[in-house]
């Protein structure tokens, strides 16, 4: 099972039947297609979706009907349209029961920077800043370190925030970490032959060591 | 009734140096590419350009952008259109980012006669410089103003011949608001059918916000 | 001719072909009726429609298609359905070009009473307020005393106002009295058989005589 | 996924004394009537209810008000229900009014996230009390801030089993805004359907937002 799986996988579990989930690009996306045995979600797509399906097929593909990367996409039945301001009624008024995204950095208050790297790349916050708001529960998705090898897990983000104290859960391809009310972080579970030492020296912030800690529950 | 359906050269001609354009459209989703491209060829020079991303490649308003019509920029998301990033490493002012959702309460805001909102979206982020912070039951929100433009260029995909818009799919995205926030505006459709052939219950958007009616390609 | 009449045959002639109007209850209703010829109108009706038509066939009445005033009403071709903030939208906004209501008060200044008497009947404002501050061309419509015979038209409103300064005409059985940018009032038309004297007898306020003082035009 | 369908009795069930209760209508229009006598019914107490009107004589609402069930009121229009008019008379603090537009811009802040809006509307009457005012460009505005609720009732035309709404006619008013702004919404619908017989294009309010839909009268 390579990374990004392991991941995808163990954010499906956090879905509850029912649940209005707003996914981001790339990792997060890809959750949806491991959804455990009863649970129904329903995907929100930030530019006028509810009920989100998969891709469309070519030719079928219509520039009316796309998914917030601008791809062809399918609505399921019982979805609907609607326009901006009212999708984003929906995520900063905590329609949305859950949202998952990637980072290049999350802290040990909950912060998160995922929308530039000043003098780099500023590509706009897009819908990011709204949905880490409003979405009644944030889950970061990313690899544990970033392609250096350095940690993207941090005491204080040192990269322009997305939103403050706003994230509950980190997700990634070693552990699941999540952020106590207040501040601080607890290692909650570790990835298949994860050890608790390489998670700790993996991560630029004190790790509290749940006394539930128990491996990832990802089993096919 | 005035007539309001004309052609995408009469329509744009109306358009000054200088004016503020509000582009509907989600990357090419629901953008009025026949419109925004009769501006490049009739050479409107200066303008200010509010859209969600400024578009991709194969988009109009991604090549008005690079064909240098467009002076500033007000946007949510730019990472898209490299020469809009390259506007913002040159002269910061020339692009302005706002967050999606503020960005689309905005243009409400300038549409609906509201002087702005209050948002928790962008507190204690770079977003909150120069603004006004305000405290509401010990929760702290942004002070975001309204925002209105000389001109909107929206899509759709029928009209009425009294502008009344109905919109499919998502395609709906920022052409709503933006059709209440402009002195003048441009809508362009996939068809055009008489008046009363609309259901009233279906209409997206009411005619009377539509000044032009162009049909797209 | 009677009073009533006589207003709304005058309040016609202020709409333009196209205008999107929003009129009060009671006289201001009846001026759709007298519309010059070529001249077509857009009604909105602040609980939720443009292109509102005549009343409703007992047969085709329905609560899902009603006027401001909850009555059954019919839709014209080219009409639509909106929700009360966007209804609001468009008024705030500025995409109602005139309204036309009545009034207890109305004064030099262009401010307009005409929602409650303080200790005697408190309905609540309903739309008066946002139509009032909104509305490009405010045009009030009524007699031009009230039932005691004093005046409406002050220096100065004394009843709670619905909105400050913003009322461009007057229009009344007796007269038709603009209201100057930056407060004061010119006498500009004179309904048949009235005479100046009687109309600064009955106003409240200075009247200026504009040089073009002339005869309402209310032929049929 | 979870079934909505309920009785009333099972919908209102949930409801507690002293909660605040948005009800959806426009005098008799739109109105969710079964629903609301069923609170009469099962004898709900000390309530807070927001509505348009309060409705008129022959309205649901209008006899929970006579009824005694109602402690407070927020309303913009209250002049066909004498028994509020009695209350505002006896106690000023029980009843509050807002202009229309602002009402339903408080109640869609309220269940859009946003702290309040900024409306030139009440600015110099005495809508201005006690609020704050804040001029953006030499124009003066009133902060009127968001409104929600614990419970929503509203009335739609036809229901899918997902919740999905579809409203027609004039009777959307408030029922659109309030289905965003409580903690708990029932929706009282002519017509029930199963999922997927619905256009999503013509879908008023989202299913998702919709706790109970109750078969109407």
């Amino acid at each position: 099972m390579n990374s990004r799986e392991i991941i995808a996988r163990r954010v499906a579990q956090e879905f509850q039947d029912g649940d209005v989930v707003n996914l981001g690009i790339g990792i997060p996306t890809l959750a949806a297609n491991y959804l455990p045995e009863g649970v129904q979600i329903t995907l929100q797509s930030e530019n006028g979706m509810l009920g989100m399906g998969p891709a469309a097929d070519p030719d079928q593909a219509t520039n009316d009907l796309t998914d917030a990367g601008g791809n062809p996409v399918t609505i399921l039945p019982g979805g609907c349209f609607f326009d901006s301001a009212v999708s984003f009624g929906l995520i900063r008024g905590g329609h949305v029961d859950k949202t998952v995204l990637g980072a290049l950095e999350v802290d040990a208050n909950g912060n998160l920077a995922n929308w530039m790297i000043p003098g780099k790349r500023i590509p706009g916050m897009g819908g990011a800043m709204d949905l880490v708001t409003g979405a009644r529960r944030v889950i970061v998705a990313m690899e544990h370190v970033n392609r250096n090898g350095s940690p993207k897990i941090l005491q204080d983000c040192k990269l322009p925030l997305t939103a403050k104290g706003r994230v509950s859960l980190i997700v990634t391809n070693l552990a699941v970490i999540s952020v106590k009310k207040g501040g601080g972080l607890v290692l909650e579970e570790l990835a298949p032959e994860v050890s608790v030492e390489e998670v700790i020296e993996k991560t630029g912030a004190p790790l509290e060591i749940s006394p539930n800690l128990k491996p990832m529950p990802i089993l096919d | 009734m005035k007539n309001k359906v004309f052609s995408a050269q009469e329509a744009v001609a109306r358009v000054k140096d200088g004016d503020h354009i509000m582009v509907g459209g989600f990357l090419q989703g629901g953008t009025p590419d026949v419109t925004v491209r009769e501006l490049i060829r009739q050479g409107k020079k200066n303008l200010t350009v509010t859209s969600n991303d400024t578009g991709r490649e194969g988009c109009a308003v991604y090549d008005l952008v690079f064909a240098g019509h467009v002076d500033r920029v007000i946007a949510d998301y730019i990472g898209l259109n490299p020469k809009t990033g390259q506007m913002m490493i040159e002269n910061p002012d020339s692009v302005q980012l706002f967050p999606q959702g503020t960005l689309a309460e905005k243009i409400r805001a300038g549409g609906f006669g509201l002087g702005g909102i209050l948002t928790p979206t962008g507190v204690g982020t770079i977003v909150e410089q120069g603004k006004e912070k305000i405290t509401i039951d010990d929760k702290e929100y942004l002070l975001e103003l309204a925002l209105r433009a000389d001109v909107a260029m929206i899509r759709a995909h029928i009209a009425d011949e009294a502008g009344n818009l109905v919109i499919r799919g998502t395609a709906r995205n920022f052409n709503v608001v933006m059709a209440f926030a402009a002195d003048y505006v441009i809508a362009e459709v996939d068809e055009i059918v008489p008046i009363g052939e609309l259901d009233p219950n279906h209409v997206t958007i009411p005619g009377t916000l539509i000044d032009a009616v162009v049909k797209g390609g």
